[in-house]
């Protein structure tokens, strides 16, 4: 196995963990799938760093790790502690429900993936495409299936996972700074959602999104 | 530049400045300002239109303005000098006329005090501009501005939730114009391209959408039937003097344009098919207009609706005009234009006058309700004049400016009966003729209700004890235009030589009204009326006063005369079909048949027309916006779904597109 | 010369005489003995040197209402071709002359109105009711008849100096039925109005004229009297000239005729007032719908006409 | 005359460090008077400073000027700023009015006044550099900066609705612009594949190499970015998000968000369709545009029809206005779109400081509740009423002339369909507004007396700018159709 099949089993486990996140109603739980998810790319970053020689990706997967795989989860985890709602009030769609329908997103993931063009350095990165693709689809229905507000973060930032694998995957080469924005952007996304989280709390004394439809024709 | 251009140039600085002094100088009479500034506009403008009559001129306005793709750009010709005339002619003693009505009429308090000045500046001044509009989108400029401004004006009294819903009718009714006014200007411009008025041919066949189009907008602002609706609301909800220009004048502008567009050099083969819409509008908007006129209980939406019968009869007139240009019949085309120009020159002053002395009536009153008027005769002896000269114009009857132009309409349909255009033509225009007639009998009918339940009988109210005469500059106003409507008689074969001139027709119209020599009716009719009346005083016989027939069981309570109601229910029950009218007796007691206690009668009408028309339209765009509104439900996982499903559509239609 | 002596004479005499033949034909035809012939125009001179009741109410319209009715009522006379032997007055406008006859009639309603009767009130309603039932029957059928002339002046087409050919035969005719018709209706006879009941409610111009009285009532009546007559011989014109159309007798005969016609419509009138009721409100529309008819078929003749 | 204009960069970066140095101000200094004064002074300052920078671009040839690796002004961008920075001075110049009265009423924290000059000058900065940025990636950076700073705006109220528009706003907008990533990803994907060697997200480089992208992931990439632009830009069905925000934040923001924000994501729109027009493939891009153009202003016509929120009303006309602006993009007409903008945004911004004013005076945001504004304070029912007029491009204001070209053009183009949706949504918005805007002057009102003193100076002015923009547009702003 080589170095490049190794960090193509890693992105579908990433993918495979995300998926394995849609399957709990718990919130930690979620958090704590999110950051092994989020590492796992932030691996695969690190590998192709290697692969490739290119250093600045390094940079990168060590950004990642730090932000959104460390202090993401963990700051999140403090909100959660703070505002003492650690389950799912109940998703729209039952939970095993939402896992299969994972499952079944992740095959027709592999299905879309092979239908793009191959990137230009003619590595078959079926693997990689096939997880980001999945890692996308996976945050879009956890965002849709979960009522909580932290939820939809964590979904959203499942979602960033897979553009950002992607981006790795497709486009290499995308500009250093670009990426640091990127990260830099989804830091301070976190921090003013983690902020409104709380403050959802202390308005509504729940952090149930589906039941805020004051604002409505 | 010359004497006509710097008059309308000063005219134009006068009416911009008072408005602005009036609407910025914190005074306690904005009139003082505004009131002599519009008359001076006036007499500019009379000037302008009577030295400009026989000038072709065009100018626009200097560098800086310019509207995008074209500039703003005026044109003076006979046409739009004839209208100019009649826009300051009407202008004149509705200035002189207005600040005591709303001094009187107490509502220049709030609000309305301090726009009104300026929107009637604005008003007069944009009304000028679209006669003058050499292009499209000057004219749609100053089309706007003249719906906006007047809008403002009929929304005077802000306080009633009334005069709110007029706006709003008003504006939705001009909106819709200008919708239809600007895809027909654009669709002539991809034909022409070309923005100015004499480059759109409207009877050329490949135009004929945009045609038909423009032809919707005017008809809309004109109040031509079906499109009249807004007419009868903003009308009555408006002050007299503003009523007074939105009927005598702004519908005319409106009017105007369909002559600028449809007659110039526009005349093609697909005129007929315009022909043809305008004969049958303007016919069912005039038998429309007076059936619903009749059965009014407000005095003004009354006149509202004769305007509608008016300006059908003037699209008539127009039609017939156009018939007689494409069958390139002289006699018709010269009958059918100088009756379409005449008339509005006629409805101008005659239905000004009657809106003025309806607001005379109102200010002195305070009420239009014709329930509740009634023997104003001795209280008001000048408006009671001039109001009858008015019902007198206005029913088309002789000697007075609407029988002239009655009957320059009969000639010209009487002459399409008479040319060779096979045999519907003619059998159209002895329909239409019969139709005119009975229009004729039901105006006459209307006015004769409107002009005694104001005036005649014996009061009903006890106001009227109290009432006086109006101020003497609300007087003048009236008598001015009353004094018009009789010169515009004497005049008339002059006056239709003059429309020859304009249209470029045959000089066979006017010599047929000097033939009909109306000054000579007026000096015979007059004359004999003196000498009877002075046969039959002179004779010495006494007069007794005494109480009215009442077979003597004494005192008539003053209401056991007729009412409103009552005297149109012969002819409403007639047509009951079309008014929807329905009585609804109520008599109620133990012994109902002898000693009733509750008796009530009430009728009503409705239009078929909004019931069945423009409501269902408007419950549909209710409709969807209801069912719309149901996507914004509040739910942010909705919205995200919104965003996935959008993706995936997009998606879709890239791959397979 | 001879025809304005002639026709003055018809002018002050006829519409007396007119209105005493109906009623002594009436009469006669009801076995009644009846008012001597000239009735009418002792009336008339009566009223005029009776007082004068005007109403509390009344404006000064109430009496110059009358007398313009009466100058109106003239002046229709002079324009009108009712007689054949009618000498040319200066305008003889044909919608002038309709429009006239409607100003006459606005005049009647406002004096009717003025004084706030409800007699008065009511009357005036069914007049103006009547008078735009009858409008387009009288516009229509004339129309027809100015088709076929090709001239709105009265003068010429009633003249019998225009050829007449034998198309022209239905819309005359038929135009004269029309006309007759609706003057019926116009000038409130049976079976519209019944000018001789006791209850005014009923009625229409009796009802109109109920607070008129002396001077006032002399002028109304002979402005109504007026009416008759030249309404009639408008009529009977058609007819004249529908007859011209198959034989052409001499100006002389025509001048006779005419006034023969006159009374044959009279004696029509009163035998219509002997044998049939009064109709029903409601039910006037069904009779004018028949003068209406007639006016288009008038219409649809002279279009016919135009054709061949 | 030079080749390549020079760009002042001392003026640029005085531009762009003021909005820093403001914020600090804010946070640090204790009075809020000085605050707000001092802010608004600069915004001028920077609308000059903005104005100078971007005269040269139209004295001379036109030509983009670069200025560091990835950013670049050009005439479009450079008008944009211009109309940015007018658009903040305008509004935070109000803010000083509306701030004080907020405050003498007691209805406002002094601590979250100063948090609101702190984001909105921010926000005001990051709205600016979205016109200067080359590069996508950047831009992206830029536009999602400004999500996450007006997020603050939106946040202001800090009462239950402002929580729940916020969350809405962030996560909503947050969701489609990650899309608008993945697009950037795509296109930078596709320029690998020979037209640029290792790829770029330059636009200037992507446009002139445009034939070479690769089809397929240049198609992806615009569909993404379209979508998640879009969603920022509030096109129909993506909108949700917009009325709940923009009712929310306090007038002054609200007139930002309206009058400058949906600029930046509608430039970012047109910076794309440029690339796929260039690419001789653009009927497919310029279609999707024009179509979703009409469809928004179609459907937020009939929206506009059933609003209970005055607020609200405005922010279903910025969205007509946005299906509008789309439509210019569709037709490819840059000036056209700027114009457009240009005239929305000054008669908006009017539009919502006068709103804030109206709300102050009556005590509530609902329409229903707003009644006889006409006796409450006349001078405001005026200019709302003027303003209303002036959105909804009545001539003689400026919105007229744009809308009539857009219509002219998309008859010219032959898109009768969109032309008749276009058509219909304007028509049944206007009567719609009317409808709404007559209730809320009309009839007797609520609290007898006014709650508090309209401050109209900003809207008069930005309405006579409006005026004059009817009046005096030449026809070579858009070098004639």
């Amino acid at each position: 196995m080589t170095l490049f099949s190794f960090s193509e089993a890693v992105a579908l486990l990433a993918a495979i963990l995300s998926v394995l996140m849609v399957g709990s109603g718990n919130l930690r739980t979620n958090l704590l799938a999110y950051a092994l998810s989020t590492a796992a790319i932030a691996l695969v970053a690190g590998l192709r760093a290697g692969i490739l020689g290119e250093s600045h990706l390094l940079l990168i997967a060590l950004a990642m790790v730090v932000i959104k795989a460390l202090w993401v989860p963990w700051f999140l985890s403090r909100i959660l502690d703070r505002i003492k709602v650690y389950f799912d009030p109940g998703t729209v769609l039952a939970i095993p429900i939402a896992m299969h329908t994972g499952i079944v997103l992740m095959g027709i993931s592999y299905l879309l993936a092979g239908r793009l063009p191959l990137p230009v350095d003619g590595d078959p990165v079926t693997g990689s495409t096939t997880a980001s693709i999945s890692l996308l689809f996976t945050g879009a229905l956890f965002m849709l299936t979960r009522k909580t507000a932290v939820s939809q973060v964590v979904g959203f930032l499942t979602m960033e996972n897979g553009i950002f694998l992607f981006a790795l995957t497709m486009a290499r080469g995308m500009p250093l700074i670009v990426e640091m924005g990127v990260l830099l952007d989804v830091l301070v996304a976190v921090m003013i959602a983690g902020l409104i989280t709380f403050k959802i709390q202390k308005s509504f004394e729940h952090i149930d999104v589906t039941r805020l439809t004051d604002l409505r024709e | 530049m010359n004497e006509v251009g710097n008059l309308l140039i000063c005219a134009f600085w006068i009416l911009l400045g008072s408005a602005v002094v009036s609407a910025i100088a914190n005074v306690r009479k904005p009139s003082l300002f505004a009131a002599p500034g519009l008359v001076a506009a006036a007499f500019l403008g009379i000037a302008a239109s009577i030295i400009g009559f026989d000038k072709y001129l065009s100018f626009s306005a200097p560098p800086p303005f310019y509207l995008g793709l074209a500039p703003v750009a005026f044109n003076v010709d006979p046409l739009a000098s004839f209208f100019l005339f009649l826009l300051c002619l009407i202008v004149l003693p509705v200035a002189v006329y207005a600040p005591a009505y709303l001094e009187q009429h107490k509502s220049s308090d709030g609000l309305s005090g301090r726009t009104f000045w300026p929107s009637l500046s604005i008003f007069v001044l944009s009304m000028g501009g679209v006669i003058l509009a050499a292009n499209a989108l000057t004219f749609l400029l100053f089309f706007e501005l003249m719906s906006v401004s007047s809008a403002i004006l009929v929304a005077s009294d802000i306080r009633a939730l009334r005069a709110a819903r007029a706006v709003i009718v008003y504006l939705g009714a001009t909106r819709v114009a200008v919708v239809c006014l600007a895809v027909g200007f654009i669709l002539f411009y991809l034909h022409s391209g070309d923005w100015s008025f004499s480059a759109i041919k409207a009877g050329d066949p490949a135009c004929l959408p945009a045609a038909v189009l423009v032809l919707a907008g005017l008809a809309i602002k004109a109040g031509l039937w079906p499109f009249h609706i807004w007419l009868p609301y903003a009308h009555p909800e408006a002050p007299a003097p503003v009523s007074a220009l939105m009927s005598g004048v702004m519908v005319k502008v409106a009017l105007y344009a369909m002559i600028r567009l449809f007659f110039g050099c526009g005349v093609g083969s697909a005129s007929l098919t315009l022909a043809v819409i305008l004969v049958v509008l303007g016919g069912v908007s005039a038998l429309w207009g007076v059936l619903f006129a009749l059965v009014q209980i407000d005095l003004k939406r009354l006149l509202a609706y004769s305007t509608v019968e008016n300006v059908g009869l003037i699209a008539l007139s127009l039609g017939v005009a156009l018939f007689g240009k494409v069958f390139a019949s002289e006699a018709v085309t010269a009958f059918g234009f100088a009756a379409a120009l005449y008339h509005c020159l006629g409805h101008g002053i005659f239905k000004s006058l009657l809106f003025l002395c309806a607001g005379a009536v109102d200010s002195v009153m305070h009420t239009r309700d014709l329930h509740r008027l009634s023997g104003l005769k001795n209280a008001m002896p000048f408006t009671m004049v001039c109001f009858l000269t008015g019902a007198i114009a206005i029913s088309a009857l002789p000697p007075l400016n609407g029988f002239v132009g009655k009957w320059l309409l009969y000639q010209g349909l009487l002459q399409v009966a008479l040319g060779d255009g096979g045999v519907v033509a003619p059998a159209l225009a002895l329909a239409a003729i019969g139709v005119l007639a009975l229009v004729g009998g039901l105006a006459l009918a209307c006015f004769s209700k409107a002009f005694f339940l104001v005036f005649l009988g014996r009061p009903r109210n006890r106001a009227v004890a109290r009432a006086r005469e109006c101020k003497a500059s609300m007087v003048f106003g009236q008598v001015f235009l009353a004094l018009a409507c009789l010169a515009c008689a004497v005049g008339s074969s002059f006056i239709v030589s003059g429309i020859e001139t304009i249209g470029n027709v045959n000089f066979m119209a006017s010599a047929a009204t000097a033939c009909l020599d109306v000054p000579l009716v007026i000096c015979i009719l007059a004359s004999a009326c003196v000498f009877v009346y002075m046969a039959i005083t002179l004779a010495g016989r006494r007069v007794r006063n005494y109480s009215t027939w009442e077979c003597g069981y004494g005192a008539l309570s003053e209401r056991m005369q007729i009412a409103d109601e009552s005297f149109v229910q012969p002819v409403a029950s007639l047509f009951r079909p079309v008014l929807v009218y329905k009585l609804a007796q109520k008599i109620e007691g133990r012994d109902r048949r002898h000693f009733p206690e509750v008796v009530s009668v009430e009728t009503s009408m409705q239009s078929h027309l909004e019931s069945r028309f423009y409501l269902p339209i408007i419950h549909l765009v209710e409709y969807l916006s209801n069912h719309l509104a149901r996507l914004q439900a509040g739910s942010i996982h909705l919205y995200l779904l919104y965003v996935l499903i959008t993706l995936v559509f997009l998606l879709l239609l890239g791959v397979y597109l | 010369m001879t025809d304005w002596l002639l026709f003055s004479i018809a002018l002050i005499v006829l519409p007396f005489l007119t209105v005493g033949t109906i009623r002594l034909l009436k009469a006669r035809l009801q076995n009644r003995l009846g008012p001597p012939l000239l009735q009418p125009f002792y009336n008339f001179f009566k009223l005029l040197g009776k007082e004068e009741v005007v109403s509390n109410d009344a404006s000064w319209l109430f009496r110059f209402c009358a007398v313009a009715n009466l100058c109106l009522a003239l002046f229709l006379a002079l324009i009108l071709p009712w007689l054949s032997f009618k000498p040319v007055f200066l305008i003889e406008d044909l919608f002038l002359a309709i429009y006239l006859l409607a100003l006459l009639r606005f005049f009647s309603i406002l004096q009717a109105l003025d004084a706030g009767s409800p007699f008065g009130g009511f009357g005036a309603s069914r007049e103006a009711t009547l008078s735009l039932l009858v409008e387009p029957a009288v516009v229509l059928s004339l129309a027809a008849v100015a088709v076929i002339a090709r001239s709105t002046d009265l003068g010429d087409m009633f003249s019998f100096a225009r050829p007449h050919t034998l198309h022209d035969l239905t819309v005359w005719s038929t135009a004269g039925a029309a006309l007759f018709l609706a003057s019926l209706a116009e000038l409130s006879r049976m079976p519209v109005d019944d000018p001789t009941t006791h209850l005014e409610l009923t009625m229409v111009h009796e009802a109109m004229v109920i607070e008129s009285s002396g001077p006032n009532l002399a002028l109304v009546e002979l402005a109504y009297a007026l009416r008759l007559v030249v309404m009639f011989g408008l009529a009977g014109q058609c007819f004249i000239h529908a007859l011209f159309c198959v034989i052409h007798p001499q100006t002389s005969t025509l001048a006779i005729i005419s006034l023969l016609v006159i009374f044959a419509m009279i004696l029509i009138t009163a035998l219509v007032e002997t044998v049939v009721v009064k109709l029903r409100w409601t039910r006037v529309p069904e009779y004018v719908a028949y003068a209406i008819t007639m006016a288009l078929l008038a219409a649809g003749g002279a279009i016919m006409g135009r054709m061949t | 005359m030079p080749d390549i204009l020079e760009i002042d960069m001392k003026v640029l970066i005085a531009l762009i460090a003021a909005p820093l140095a403001l914020a600090v101000m804010a946070l640090s200094l204790r009075r809020i008077a000085v605050i707000s004064s001092i802010t608004s002074l600069v915004s001028w300052l920077q609308f000059g400073a903005s104005l100078y920078l971007v005269a040269p671009l139209f004295v001379g040839a036109g030509s983009p000027v670069p200025i560091l690796p990835g950013f670049l002004i050009d005439r479009l961008a450079g008008s944009f700023l211009c109309l940015t920075t007018l658009v903040c001075a305008c509004s935070l110049t109000q803010a000083h009015f509306f701030f004080r009265r907020q405050l003498a009423a007691g209805a406002e924290v002094l601590q979250r006044v100063r948090l609101f000059y702190c984001f909105a000058v921010l926000f005001s900065l990051s709205m600016q550099l979205v016109f200067l940025c080359d590069n996508l990636g950047y831009m992206w950076i830029a536009i999602e900066g400004t999500t996450l700073l007006s997020a603050g705006l939106v946040y202001h109220n800090r009462d239950r609705n402002a929580v729940e528009a916020t969350w809405k706003y962030l996560i909503i907008c947050s969701v489609g612009i990650a899309f608008a990533l993945l697009g950037t990803v795509f296109l930078f994907a596709s320029s690998r594949y020979g037209a640029v060697p290792g790829g770029t997200l330059e636009i200037s480089l992507l446009t002139g190499s445009a034939p070479l992208l690769e089809h397929q992931l240049r198609r992806l990439g615009f569909i993404f970015c379209f979508l998640g632009y879009g969603t920022k830009a509030g096109m129909f069905p993506l909108h949700s998000w917009l009325p709940d925000a923009h009712s929310e934040a306090p007038a002054p923001a609200s007139a930002m968000l309206s009058g400058a924000l949906l600029n930046c994501a509608l430039f970012a729109i047109y910076r794309l369709s440029e690339v796929s027009t260039a690419t001789g493939q653009g009927a497919f891009s310029s279609g999707l545009v024009l179509w979703s153009g009409a469809v928004t202003v179609l459907v937020s016509g009939l929206f506009l029809v059933r609003q209970h929120g005055l607020k609200r009303l405005w922010a279903y006309s910025s969205i007509e206005n946005v299906g509008l602006m789309l439509v210019a993009i569709g037709l490819g007409q840059a000036p056209l779109f700027f114009l457009q903008a240009l005239n929305h945004s000054v008669a908006k911004v009017a539009l919502f400081l006068t709103s804030g004013s109206i709300i102050q005076i009556t005590g509530t945001k609902y329409l229903k509740k707003m009644r006889g504004l006409a006796q409450l304070s006349p001078l405001c029912a005026l200019v709302l009423v003027l303003a209303a007029v002036s959105v909804c491009g009545l001539p003689p204001f400026g919105s007229f002339i744009p809308e009539w070209v857009i219509l002219l053009s998309t008859g010219q183009a032959g898109q009768w369909v969109q032309f008749g949706f276009v058509v219909t949504g304007l028509a049944v918005g206007f009567i719609a507004v009317t409808y709404h805007v007559l209730r809320l002057v009309s009839g007797s009102p609520r609290p007898r007396q006014p709650l508090s003193t309209p401050d109209l100076f900003v809207p008069v002015c930005l309405l006579l700018i409006s005026l004059v923009l009817g009046l005096m547009i030449p026809e070579f702003f858009w070098g004639g159709p």
